[in-house]
C-alpha cells in the first residue's frame, strides 16, 4: 500500500519560506499570488494490506516522528 | 551481446584511433560493459591524455613531502608524525547544470579524497569563477553554489575557512567550481590505494548505487532502459550526513590494520577505483555484481560500473578482517558488502548474474591509456605600459574599487559557512591565508588558493607564476612557511592549439615559480573544455596553497591594531598599471603586460617578512596584491576598525604609486619602538623598504590627496555583495 | 564536575564540547553513543552542536527519538543538568524538554558570526558567574535557530525568567521571537542555546565569553 | 482560488531525506515501511477566478521558480 502524508505549518505559524516563496512569485510578476505556505509531501511504501491498521500506523508515525505537533499538523492518504 | 557500432563509439566519446587500440589490446571487439569502461578511463578526466606529458615537468618533491602526484591526495611532513593531506579539485560543468548539488557533491568528492588516505579533514576552501553580474543566471548560481558548499561542508563540521570569488563574462556558460580539502593523519597512519596480494576480499562501503551520473546515458537509456518514463537525471544529488558516517566509519577501520589499500569512488566510480586499485598494486580484480547494493531495480552492469553515485568507498582488507569491517560499518548504519576478490591475473573481471561481462587486461586501462603531446601554439603576451588619465580623484576611484564585484568583501558568502567548528580556526576568512591550529598543539596550517585569471590571460606563463607567488606571499603574510601546492587547472579545449598553448606555457610558469620558491607540487586536477560557445574560459589554473607555523599565537593578521603603528611597505613599486583592476574599473580597459614576477625578489623579501613575524612582535602584514598599495591598506583599516595617514614617497606618481600591481611586496606596521630594528633588518637583507606613513583613528589620509571615513569605505566595501544578491543591483561589469 | 556529551550520528560539536569542558573542568568528558541506553554518572550532560541525521525532516526529530534520549530526560528529571548547544538545543525542543520550536532562520540562509548577546538571567547554574544584562559575544552557526512559540509560552519564559540569553537589540541572525537566543526548562536545570559558548573558551579563537557558562556550571555542580 | 503545488524528486534521484526518514522509521519499530521519499507540498492563495489561466500561471510558477526541473517534478492542484 502506499501513503501519502501532508505536514504542513499549523495557522499562525510562521513560515519563512513559503513567506520568501510568495515574494519572489510576486517579484517575478505573478501579481496575483497572495499568502504562500510550505509543508511537506512524505510518500511512503507500506508493507501492509489493512487500511485501519495502515491508518492507526500512520498516525503514530506522524505523532512520533512527522511531525511536530507544537507548530505542525497533518494528513494521511491512503492510495491503492 | 549489443553489437558495438561506429555510433555507439562515438557516444563514448573515442576516436577511431582510439577504438582501434582498443580492439588491438582486447585481440577482440570489447563488450558493452568494457566499452564504457574503457571510456570512462580514457577520458580526459581519467587519463589526463592531454595534460600528461607536461605535468610531468612539474617539480613534486621536497624533503618534506611524503606524497607527491599520484595518489588520491599529495601528503606533507608538518614534524612531530604529523601528516598535512590535502587536494583541490574542480566541479565545474555539474555547478552549472544544479548549481546546489553540483557545488555540493565537489565537496563532498574532495572530502573522500582527503580522508581515504587516513586523514582526518579539517579545512576547506573554494576558489568560484562567475559570468559577469549582469548575465542572468549569475546570482542564481551564486546563490546556489554558495548553499551547496555550505550545506555540505556545514554538515560534515569542517570549516571553510576561505577562497576567492571572480566574477568575468567569459565563465557565463561555464562557471568554475573549485574545492579544496585539507585534512590531518599521522605520518604512520597513511592509507593509500594499491591493492597489492592475490585472495584479499574487495568490499564495497558507504551508499548504495544507483544509476547516478552515467556517462553517456542518452545512448544508455535508449538502449537499456525503454522501461524508464523519465529521462534519467545525470545530477548527482549530495547526501552529506551519509559521508559524515563514511569519514567517521572509515576512521574508525583506519583506526584497526585490517585495510591493505583503500579508494574512494569518485568518477567513473566503481570502474576507476578497482582499476586503479589493481593498477597501484599490481595485482587483478575479480568482482561479482550481483553483491554491490543496489538503490535501484534492474541496474545492469553497465550501471553499476558508471555509476556516480556519491558516498562510497572501495577497499581492500586483510582475509578473515571482513566481520571486523563489518562491525564497525553497522554500527554507523552503512551498506557493506564483500563484492570480489583481488588474483594475481593483472586482469579486471567483472561478474553479473552468473556471466564474465568484462574481462580485459588492467594495463589497457591505465599505462595504455592515450597519452598526446597535442600541437600548441604560445600566443605572444600583452605588452606595454597603459595610459591613464592623471586627473582621476584618488580617493573616489579608492571608493569605486573597493565596491567592485571582483573587489568587494565576500562576507555575504564566507557568513553561509560554519568557519569554526572542530574549534581550531585561528584566521577565519576575511586576511591572507585562514590559520587552522593543529589539533592538541601550537602548530597551525596556513591555507590558500589564488590565481588571477586575467594576469594567465595577457600572459599565461606569468599569471601561472603570479598564481604560485600569490598563493605562497599569502601563506608567508600570516607568519607561515610555504611547504606545497595542489593546483586545479582550468581551461577551454586542449585541442584547440591556442588553448593547448595557455596550458602548456601556465604548466610552464607554475614549474618555474614552485622551483624558485621551493614550493612543491604534490596534487593538482585538469578540467579542460570550459567553454562558453566556443570561447574558452579565461585561463584559471588556481593554486591552493598550504604553509606551516610553529606557533599560531604568532600568526600576523591584516588588521591595525594600534594609534600611530609605522606602516611600512616592503617590495619595490613601480608602479605597474597594466591588466591592473585600477586600469579595469577606473579607466574601463583591460590592457597592457600583466606584471611579472621576479622569483629571487619574491623570496627575499617574503622570507624577510616571515622572519619579522617569527621573532616575534610584527602582529600586522598584508600582501599587496589585486587594487595594489591603497587597497591594501584599505583593507587594514576595515579589518582594524582604524585609519590611516599615507605620505607618498617624494617623486612618486600617485596613481601608479597606490594603485600598481607589482608584486613581490607586504604592507607592515609595527609600533614606532621597532622601527630601528625593523629597517635594519631590511637594510642587511637587501629588501626595499619605505616608511610611507602611520596608522590613525578613523580615517584613511593620504597627504596632498585627499581623505575618507573607514566608515565610508566600509559602506562600499561591504554593501555590494548583499545588495547584489538581494537582487537590488546589477550593475555591469567586465 | 563530570560531564559527559551525547554523539549521534553527524554531531559534529561533539569533539569541541569534549575539548572545552576538559580545558574548563581538567578532567575529559565521557563520549556517550546515541544508542546507549544509560549515561555515566555525570553531573552535566551535554548535548553538542551538529548536523543530527543530516538535519533531515526536522533538525532534531531523529535525535529526539534515540534510545539515549530517555535516560538524558530521567536525568534531567532528577535535577541533572543538561545543556544543549544548537542542535542539541533543537533536540531539546524536538524532545519536549523545552517549549517551543527552532524553525528556518528568517532570510533562509545558514548563518555563522560572532553575535552580540545580552545575558537576562544569572539565576541558573548556567550562568551564576556573568552579571545580569552583561553584554557577551558568542558565534553562531546555524540555518534553523529562528525561535518559535505561542504568546503564552514566550509570556510564561519571560514572566519566569527562563529567558536566559538574548540577540542584542539589532543583532539577531535569525529573527528568533522576542530576541531569544537561549531558554530554561521549569526546574531551571536544563539550557538550550543556538549560539556556542564552547567555541568561546580560548583566547587564540575569538574570545572567552563562553568561558563563564563552565565556570558557573562548576561552581553550581562541583 | 487556492491551489496546491507538489514538488517531488524525479524517479531515480537519490533523496537522502526519504532514505533517513524510511530508516528512522524502521528503527521507531514500523518495520512495514519501505521506501519513503519527501517532497514538497506548497499551497498558494491565487487571486485568479478562470482555471485554465490560474493552471497555466501555476506551471509557468513551477518551471521558474518551485521546481528545479533539473531534478524535481512537479504537480498541482486546483482547490474551489
Ligand atoms: N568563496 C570564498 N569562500 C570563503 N572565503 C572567501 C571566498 N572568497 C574569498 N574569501 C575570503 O575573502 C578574503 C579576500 O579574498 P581575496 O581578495 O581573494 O584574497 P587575496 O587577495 O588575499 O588572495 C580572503 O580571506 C578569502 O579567503
Ligand atoms: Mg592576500
Amino acid at each position: 500500500m502506499k501513503a501519502r502524508v501532508f505536514v504542513t505549518l499549523k495557522n499562525g505559524v510562521l513560515d519563512p519560506q513559503g513567506k520568501a516563496i510568495g515574494h519572489a512569485l510576486n517579484g517575478l510578476g505573478f501579481g496575483a499570488v497572495g499568502e504562500v505556505r510550505q509543508g511537506k509531501v512524505i510518500d511512503i511504501d507500506l508493507a501492509e494490506s489493512d487500511a485501519e491498521k495502515a491508518r492507526s500506523d500512520l498516525k503514530a508515525m506522524c505523532e512520533k516522528l512527522l511531525a511536530n505537533t507544537v507548530i505542525e499538523k497533518y494528513e494521511i492518504e491512503l492510495k491503492a | 551481446m549489443t553489437a558495438i557500432t561506429p555510433e555507439l563509439v562515438k557516444e563514448h566519446g573515442l576516436s577511431d584511433d582510439e577504438y582501434a587500440h582498443i580492439k588491438r589490446l582486447m585481440n577482440r571487439e570489447p563488450t558493452l560493459v568494457e566499452l564504457g569502461i574503457f571510456s570512462v578511463m580514457w577520458s580526459e578526466h581519467c587519463s589526463y591524455k592531454s595534460t600528461r606529458v607536461h605535468l610531468a615537468k612539474l617539480p613534486t618533491k621536497a624533503s618534506w613531502v611524503i606524497q607527491g602526484p599520484g595518489e588520491n591526495a599529495g601528503v606533507i611532513d608538518i614534524g612531530d608524525g604529523d601528516a598535512c593531506i590535502f587536494k583541490m579539485e574542480s566541479h565545474n560543468h555539474p555547478s552549472f547544470i544544479e548549481p546546489y548539488q553540483g557545488a555540493a557533491t565537489g565537496v563532498g568528492g574532495i572530502m573522500r579524497d582527503v580522508f581515504t588516505m587516513g586523514a582526518r579533514p579539517v579545512a576547506m576552501m573554494n576558489a568560484l569563477r562567475f559570468g559577469e553580474p549582469s548575465h542572468p543566471k549569475t546570482r542564481h548560481l551564486v546563490s546556489g553554489v554558495v548553499r551547496g558548499i555550505g550545506g555540505y561542508g556545514n554538515c560534515m563540521g569542517v570549516p571553510t575557512v576561505g577562497g576567492e570569488v571572480n566574477f568575468h563574462k567569459s565563465y557565463n556558460g561555464n562557471i568554475l567550481v573549485n574545492a579544496m580539502c585539507v585534512g590531518l593523519a599521522r605520518t604512520d597512519k597513511i592509507f593509500k590505494s594499491a591493492a597489492k596480494g592475490a585472495g584479499n576480499p574487495v568490499v564495497y562501503i558507504g551508499s548504495k548505487t544507483g544509476r547516478d551520473g552515467i556517462h553517456g546515458a542518452t545512448m544508455a537509456s535508449a538502449e537499456f532502459d525503454d522501461a524508464s518514463e523519465e529521462k534519467r537525471p545525470t545530477v548527482q544529488v549530495g547526501d552529506p550526513f551519509t559521508e559524515k558516517l563514511l569519514l567517521e566509519a572509515c576512521l574508525e577501520l583506519m583506526a584497526t590494520d585490517a585495510i591493505i589499500a583503500i579508494q574512494d569512488m569518485g568518477a567513473a566510480g566503481l570502474t576507476s577505483s578497482s582499476a586503479e586499485m589493481g593498477d597501484k598494486g599490481g595485482s587483478g580484480i575479480e568482482l561479482d555484481l550481483d553483491k554491490v547494493p543496489q538503490r535501484e531495480a534492474n541496474m545492469t552492469a553497465y550501471d553499476m560500473m558508471l555509476s556516480e553515485s556519491q558516498e562510497r568507498m572501495l577497499a581492500v582488507l586483510k582475509p578473515g578482517r571482513e566481520a571486523e569491517a563489518e562491525a564497525i560499518f553497522k554500527k554507523w548504519e552503512l551498506d557493506f558488502a564483500v563484492i570480489g576478490i583481488t588474483t594475481d591475473t593483472k586482469r579486471l573481471v567483472v561478474k553479473h548474474k552468473g556471466e564474465v561481462v568484462a574481462d580485459m587486461p588492467i594495463t589497457a586501462l591505465s599505462d595504455e591509456a592515450p597519452k598526446y603531446s597535442r600541437p600548441f601554439e604560445i600566443r605572444p603576451a600583452a605588452t606595454g605600459a597603459p595610459s591613464f588619465d592623471k586627473s582621476k580623484p584618488v580617493m573616489a576611484s579608492l571608493k569605486t574599487i573597493l565596491a567592485a564585484p571582483d573587489m568587494a568583501s565576500r562576507r555575504w558568502v564566507w557568513e553561509q559557512y560554519d568557519v569554526s567548528v572542530m574549534s581550531d580556526t585561528v584566521q577565519a576568512p576575511g586576511g591572507d591565508s585562514a590559520v587552522v591550529r593543529v589539533h592538541g598543539t601550537k602548530k597551525g596550517l596556513a591555507i590558500t588558493t589564488d590565481v588571477t585569471p586575467r594576469y594567465c590571460k595577457a600572459d599565461p606563463f606569468e599569471g601561472a607564476k603570479q598564481a604560485v607567488a600569490e598563493a605562497w606571499r599569502n601563506i608567508t603574510a600570516v607568519g607561515a612557511r610555504p611547504l606545497a601546492v595542489t593546483d586545479n587547472l582550468n581551461f577551454g579545449n586542449p585541442q584547440k592549439p591556442q588553448i593547448m598553448g595557455e596550458i602548456v606555457a601556465g604548466i610552464d610558469g607554475i614549474g618555474e615559480a614552485c622551483r624558485a620558491l621551493d614550493f612543491p607540487v604534490i596534487g593538482g586536477n585538469c578540467s579542460l573544455y570550459n567553454e562558453t560557445n566556443g570561447e574558452g574560459i579565461l585561463p584559471t589554473p588556481a593554486i591552493g596553497g598550504v604553509g606551516l607555523m610553529k606557533d599560531v599565537a604568532k600568526s600576523a593578521t591584516i588588521a591595525f591594531k594600534r594609534n600611530v603603528d609605522v606602516i611600512m611597505l616592503v617590495g619595490e613599486t613601480k608602479g605597474h598599471l597594466g591588466q591592473s583592476i585600477y586600469l579595469r574599473e577606473i579607466e574601463g580597459r583591460e590592457e597592457g603586460a600583466a606584471p611579472r614576477v621576479h622569483l629571487p625578489s619574491e623570496k627575499r623579501n617574503g622570507d624577510f617578512v616571515r622572519l619579522l613575524i617569527e621573532a616575534g612582535g610584527i602582529d600586522t602584514v598584508h600582501d599587496i596584491s589585486d587594487g595594489g598599495l591603497l587597497v591594501a591598506i584599505a583593507e587594514m583599516c576595515l579589518a582594524g576598525k582604524m585609519g590611516a595617514n599615507i605620505r607618498l614617497p617624494d617623486g612618486s606618481d600617485p596613481i601608479p604609486f597606490l594603485f600598481g600591481e607589482d608584486q613581490a611586496r607586504y604592507v607592515v606596521a609595527f609600533p614606532s619602538a621597532m622601527s630601528v630594528r625593523v629597517t635594519d633588518t631590511a637594510r642587511n637583507h637587501g629588501v626595499p623598504h619605505v616608511l610611507i606613513g602611520c596608522t590613525a583613528p578613523d580615517k584613511l589620509l593620504v597627504e596632498g590627496i585627499g581623505e575618507l571615513p573607514v566608515s565610508e569605505l566600509r559602506t562600499a566595501h561591504e554593501g555590494w555583495f548583499p545588495r547584489y544578491m538581494s537582487g537590488e543591483e546589477v550593475p555591469v561589469t567586465n | 564536575m563530570k560531564s559527559a556529551v551525547v554523539v549521534f550520528p553527524a554531531s559534529n560539536c561533539d569533539r569541541d564540547a569534549a575539548t572545552a569542558l576538559e580545558q574548563m573542568t581538567g578532567r575529559p568528558a565521557h563520549m556517550v553513543w546515541h544508542q546507549d541506553s544509560e549515561l555515566p554518572d555525570v553531573d552535566l550532560v551535554v548535548l553538542p552542536g551538529g548536523f543530527s541525521y543530516g538535519d533531515y525532516l526536522r533538525c532534531g526529530a531523529m535525535a529526539s527519538q534515540s534510545k539515549i534520549i530517555q535516560a538524558v530526560k530521567a536525568h534531567a528529571e532528577r535535577g541533572g543538568a543538561v545543556l544543549g548547544i544548537c542542535n542539541g538545543f533543537q533536540v531539546l525542543t524536538e524532545s519536549h524538554l523545552l517549549p517551543g520550536a527552532l524553525i528556518r532562520n528568517a532570510d533562509l540562509k545558514f548563518v555563522c558570526r560572532s553575535v552580540a548577546l545580552e545575558v537576562d538571567e544569572t539565576q541558573s547554574a548556567f550562568t551564576r558567574k556573568y552579571d545580569k544584562g552583561q553584554k557577551v559575544s558568542f558565534p553562531v552557526a546555524h540555518g534553523e535557530g529562528n525561535y518559535v512559540a505561542d504568546e503564552e509560552t514566550l509570556n510564561r519564559l519571560e514572566g519566569e525568567g527562563r529567558v536566559v540569553f538574548r540577540y542584542a537589540a539589532g543583532d539577531n541572525p535569525n529573527g528568533s521571537s522576542r530576541n531569544i537566543a537561549g531558554i530554561l526548562n521549569e526546574k531551571r536545570n536544563v539550557l538550550g542555546l543556538m549560539p556556542h559558548p564552547e567555541r568561546v573558551v580560548d583566547p587564540l579563537l575569538g574570545g572567552t565569553d563562553g568561558r563563564a557558562m563552565f565556570e558557573s556550571l562548576i561552581e553550581a555542580l562541583s
